[in-house]
């Protein structure tokens, strides 16, 4: 299940441009670029979630290290008015579709919110922590938009170990059925915490989709040019109503699985050096100094918006303000039973007392 | 006025709906052609189509999820649950989703999801069909619970429940679907939360809901007769919200409280109802809250069922218990 | 989805004896005639099943009429110590496994229990009625098997709905995975109550076991040679340590989901009629006929037998007698709780009056 | 005598159980190489190799269902579900299954399945991994509901739970893993069923479990130094088979109760005592059984997890409360 002939590549390791038979990259040499500043400022908020942990700003991160190219590919692929249905280490993605809005998820991380934002503001549900459930929620929203002949797709991210869940089949099913307009999109990480593909599967990820009766594809999530024109190719079929695709990326988690996990315990440092040596961002680099993009200036450029944009990140955290009180009853039910009220009001008179006190 | 059984209205509250607001949505298993195991969607596929009456695939965690995604979309999404006992494999869709995406969302997604269960026993059905899990859904915040007695209230808790942006657990009494009631529809009764004091009594209150309400009538009915006492009924009609104040209220009048339901008796309905008049009402008890429930077993086989829930005699014998306290 | 290529066949639909590569027929003649025999008995029972119902004996019953090669087939083609994990309608199996143990079937059909027999006494676990459950338990029994070092299958039976449910595709991914010795076998009757294949699935079921990385196979359900060889071979895999394998056997359901069913309302009668040429005790009858198996006096037999069976599934029905109040409380716990045992009390004490009374 | 954490009695039990019984099986992912998320299957994995300790995929339903499978096979599977949250769903594999196979079975299939879950808050966490769901593993009748508050009882509980023929749900109050307690394992202490008096007291009885019981104890402790009161405080050991007796005779003894408990409280443990409790010792209560615990409220972010979950102050509240009727 390692990278195989059937893997989609238009990066060679060292940068050079693959030919391929049906993906091709199509984008300007200003989104090249661009591309280029959202892949490094993904990473340099990832090395921010971590630092804002270790010193006690964070109750706990999930690092995407290693994973942006899958992430910024497949995010930049989509349009404004498809649906994203993230899991929980899906930064690169909130990023890309909705800027600073990524500052809601170090709250979440920090224990100040529970994701917080408003899913319809950017198209972009909330982190799900729970494995594998939202693939269900994309395909209801896939379901329901081509009922409303909108010409927008669903997308579902999540993991190899989140394959196993019966949700995860019980969407590939019910997509199939349906014909829905869904991207499920699964990266392969390698790990799901301590667990090894070996002990989560016995064969590829992207064949499942077969056995439900549509087309899955390997895409090295390395690369993010082929993970752009996979996801691209697969978010306009499920638009143009031919029912959904499974994208298996091939990529690998180079952090913990969050600020609270020991990889050592479970998997060695050869394996975590060949990775490292596969990382997205130099590879994509060198593709651009290959294309004769790459240039000092791009480079000081980017550096800056993500010095920039990592001093937003930082201020915001530390001195993002408690939630108040009243966050923990406000927003359960547009119309709270008064046996909740008689709670709070009991609650908030306890909690007076102190108040009180100084 | 015309004779409508409790399958019908719930029919025509769908149906209503539907006409209503297009983004009303039905979904579940064998609710499209068929019209449903219990008939309860029948006919509204003819009338409305594949894209609003959805017969889906055997998965009830999909229904759920299927549903949640709906509701992202703008449409509220009605997912049937064909019985009580396979509403199960959808209880991490509810718990972790269903009820807690509004929250999560600090307010900003509603989720008008309506789960119809038929639930509970006395129909004589195989193991899994005549459960009874409306503690599992109450215990769950942010949930509405709620369970009509009657054709009335269920067109009108129905409609209500439909246009609710909050999540509601809709509990259908299946041994009542038949019952008829004198109604004209559309009906519109109390709001979800009002319970309804159906028989003014002075000795005791009796509290059901659902499928227990006509028990507790008749038990009323027969203690009068017998002259055993003047009986108040109360009917829930809804569990989350739950009334307490009409509860608190007719225990402080009558001194003496029975709550009867069919699910088993350890941390069931019965034991909330119970701690809630114990405190509010405390001075005024003449005896404890009682609880004639069923036992504490997995729903047994059909021919014990009738030992197995409450019945006219075995709410009459906790009444006494209560009286000779 | 219908009959294709790839299914397995060995008799043709007039009986004619079909050359397989993989799969050949190596009963002996004995055997052959107690097939039928088997066929003719199943079929008996159901027809007692419907009738006992009607009669207001059972509460329901779920009919297996036109299922009987596919569940005879593969019954008689496991070993006693295989561990088989039946839905609610394999009386087939029951019958062809434990015997006259089908009598706790019509048992719990009656609501005298709630499937009562001991799993271990025939290796046949009780019925299971929530949809694709048992899958799962096949699967751990199969890895404890293994553990043990000891030959044996287990076999999960379930339906072509049951497909869609998370826990039968858990159960693939968990016995792929651990190569567990395994025979899931679905006997697709074409029906899940009133949803037809197409709205189920969006392609043949046995491609879904590819997709986990394990063998499928489609087999002409009506077919008792095929599915008794098929069967045969995968169970032999699964003892020798090759791991799982799915079956789909191609059926149908001629008679209502349960009694309580109008199948009119959604299935038209040219279906049923297509249905009723291909059924298999007709075609395993000329088979026969066409071995020179077939006579009068093993008609007779087959026949005396049914009516022996019948009778006595009557007989005992009739006569069952209610269960005692104690199986209310006597079976939950091997240890029950002091709370439920005063509630038991209280019970007795409340039905006491009515003995009293009389 | 040594220093021991709860978790590390919980690794002991196991490895003594396993030792002590081939049958004795772990599964449950991440429980082999890594140990657990937190360390409870510890280096089982290295000294009883893969057939004893397994890693699974991740699938929760598919954990249970094996589990009952393997018990099927004459094992004694002890699963774990990596945190409450994460046990929702397996919830219809254990109600449909798991509670209900012996009784179905007619008694001839025991289901000696242990299925461990690391529950509750306070450990600053991000949403799903502090649920309380014990009222639904407690309202589903067939289970045992059992959760330690002291590495004693971790230990001898969980020794006894995976010697049971009947299915146990081992809760493991996770903010109380690392707490140390003075003692030599092994050690065996009351059997499953008993509750434990573990601070006797005249004025009020605090009832609490699992993560509460330090809690209670230290508003014991505060209210004898500030002179509230005398307070006597029950640790239940187990929910079910719940030890009414105890919590009945102490009732009459103090004639006031608080049960404390982290889940929220509709349909929550405090009902269930209450009402038991108020029928029992009717004539004895001075005040009503009073509730101290979470609201009800999907589980809030962890900066404001103090402020939903019953501490000293807010027990001492309560408490006072109590005093004054
Ligand atoms: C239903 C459920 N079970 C268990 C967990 C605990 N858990 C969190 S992440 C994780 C591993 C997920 O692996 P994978 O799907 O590969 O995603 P990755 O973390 O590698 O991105 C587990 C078991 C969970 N969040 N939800
Ligand atoms: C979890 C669950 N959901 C729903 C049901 C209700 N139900 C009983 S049988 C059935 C259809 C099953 O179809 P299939 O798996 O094809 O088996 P068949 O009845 O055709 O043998 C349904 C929906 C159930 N028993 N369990
Ligand atoms: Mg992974
Ligand atoms: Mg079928």
């Amino acid at each position: 299940m390692d990278q195989t002939d059937e893997q989609v590549r238009l990066l060679g390791e060292d940068g050079t441009l693959l030919q391929h038979d049906t993906y091709k990259v199509d984008l300007t040499d200003e989104d090249l670029c661009d591309l280029y500043r959202q892949l490094v400022v993904v990473r340099r908020i990832d090395v921010e979630g971590n630092n804002l942990q270790r010193q006690g700003q964070l109750g706990i991160w999930a690092p995407c290290l290693g994973q942006e190219a899958a992430q910024v590919g497949s995010a930049r692929a989509l349009r404004p008015d498809d649906f994203v249905f993230p899991s929980y280490r899906e930064h690169g993605v909130v990023y890309v579709r909705a800027g600073m809005e990524v500052l809601s998820v170090l709250g979440l991380y920090r224990g100040a919110n529970l994701s917080g934002w408003d899913p319809q503001r950017h198209k972009l549900a909330q982190y799900s922590i729970p494995i594998g459930t939202q693939a269900l929620h994309a395909v209801g929203y896939a379901i329901g938009a081509k009922w409303d002949g909108a010409e927008v797709c669903a997308v579902a991210y999540f993991g190899d170990g989140a394959t196993s869940e019966g949700d995860v089949s019980e969407a590939f099913n019910f997509a199939a059925v349906h014909s829905a307009p869904v991207v499920f999109f699964c990266q392969n990480n390698q790990w799901a915490i301590s667990v090894p593909l070996a002990k989560q599967m016995a064969g590829p990820v992207y064949k499942r989709a077969f056995g439900f009766g549509f087309p899955g594809v390997q895409v090295d999530g390395n690369d993010v040019l082929a993970v752009y024109a996979v996801t691209r190719a697969a978010a306009e079929r499920a638009r143009d109503g031919a029912g959904p695709t499974l994208i298996e990326a091939i990529t690998y988690r180079l952090g913990a699985h969050t600020t609270t996990d020991d990889p050592t315990r479970y998997r060695t440092s050869d394996e975590l050096d060949m990775w490292k040596a596969r990382e997205p961002i130099g590879r994509y680099r060198a593709f651009l100094e290959r294309a004769g993009l790459w240039t000092e200036a791009l480079e000081g450029e980017v550096q800056a918006e993500a010095d920039r944009v990592a001093a937003e990140v930082r201020a915001t955290v530390e001195h993002m303000p408690d939630p108040p009180l009243s966050d923990l009853v406000d927003h359960v039910y547009a119309d709270p039973p008064a046996t909740l009220m008689a709670q709070w009001r009991q609650l908030e008179e306890f909690e007076a007392q102190f108040q009180a006190e100084g | 006025m015309a004779q409508i059984t409790m399958a019908r209205a719930l029919n025509t509250a769908l149906r209503d709906a539907m006409e209503a607001d297009d983004r009303v949505v039905l979904l579940g298993e064998d609710v499209g052609t068929l019209g449903g195991v219990f008939r309860i969607t029948d006919g509204l596929l003819k009338d409305f189509g594949e894209q609003r009456v959805m017969d889906t695939p055997l998965a009830e965690s999909a229904i759920m999820g299927v549903s949640i995604g709906l509701a992202l979309r703008g449409y509220r999404p009605v997912p049937e649950m064909q019985f009580d006992g396979f509403s199960y494999p959808a209880l991490d869709q509810i718990i972790s989703h269903l009820a807690k995406y509004r929250n999560r969302s600090a307010g900003t997604q509603p989720m008008p999801v309506v789960c119809r269960i038929p639930y509970g026993g006395a129909i004589g059905a195989v193991e899994h069909h005549s459960e009874s899990p409306e503690a599992i859904y109450g215990h769950t915040a942010g949930l509405k619970v709620v369970t009509p007695s009657s054709a009335a209230d269920a067109y009108s808790l129905l409609r209500q429940s439909i246009e609710s942006d909050d999540p509601v657990i809709f509990l259908e009494p299946k041994r009542r679907y038949w019952a008829k009631q004198e109604v004209d529809l559309p009906v519109s009764t109390e709001p979800i939360g009002k319970a309804r004091v159906l028989r003014e009594g002075s000795d005791l209150t009796l509290v059901a809901y659902g499928p227990m309400v006509k028990v507790a009538m008749d038990a009323a009915e027969a203690a009068q007769e017998e002259g055993v006492g003047s009986l108040e009924v109360i009917d829930l009609r809804s569990l989350v919200p739950l009334d307490d104040a009409t509860l608190v209220a007719s225990a402080a009048k009558t001194g003496r409280m029975v709550v009867v339901h069919e699910a088993p008796q350890f941390l069931g309905m019965g034991a909330e109802v119970a701690a809630r008049v114990s405190e509010a009402a405390f001075f005024h008890l003449e005896a404890p809250v009682l609880r004639c429930t069923g036992l504490d077993i997995p729903y047994p086989p059909a021919r014990l069922e009738e030992a197995h829930l409450p019945g006219v005699d075995r709410v009459l014998w906790t009444v006494q218990r209560s009286l000779d306290f």
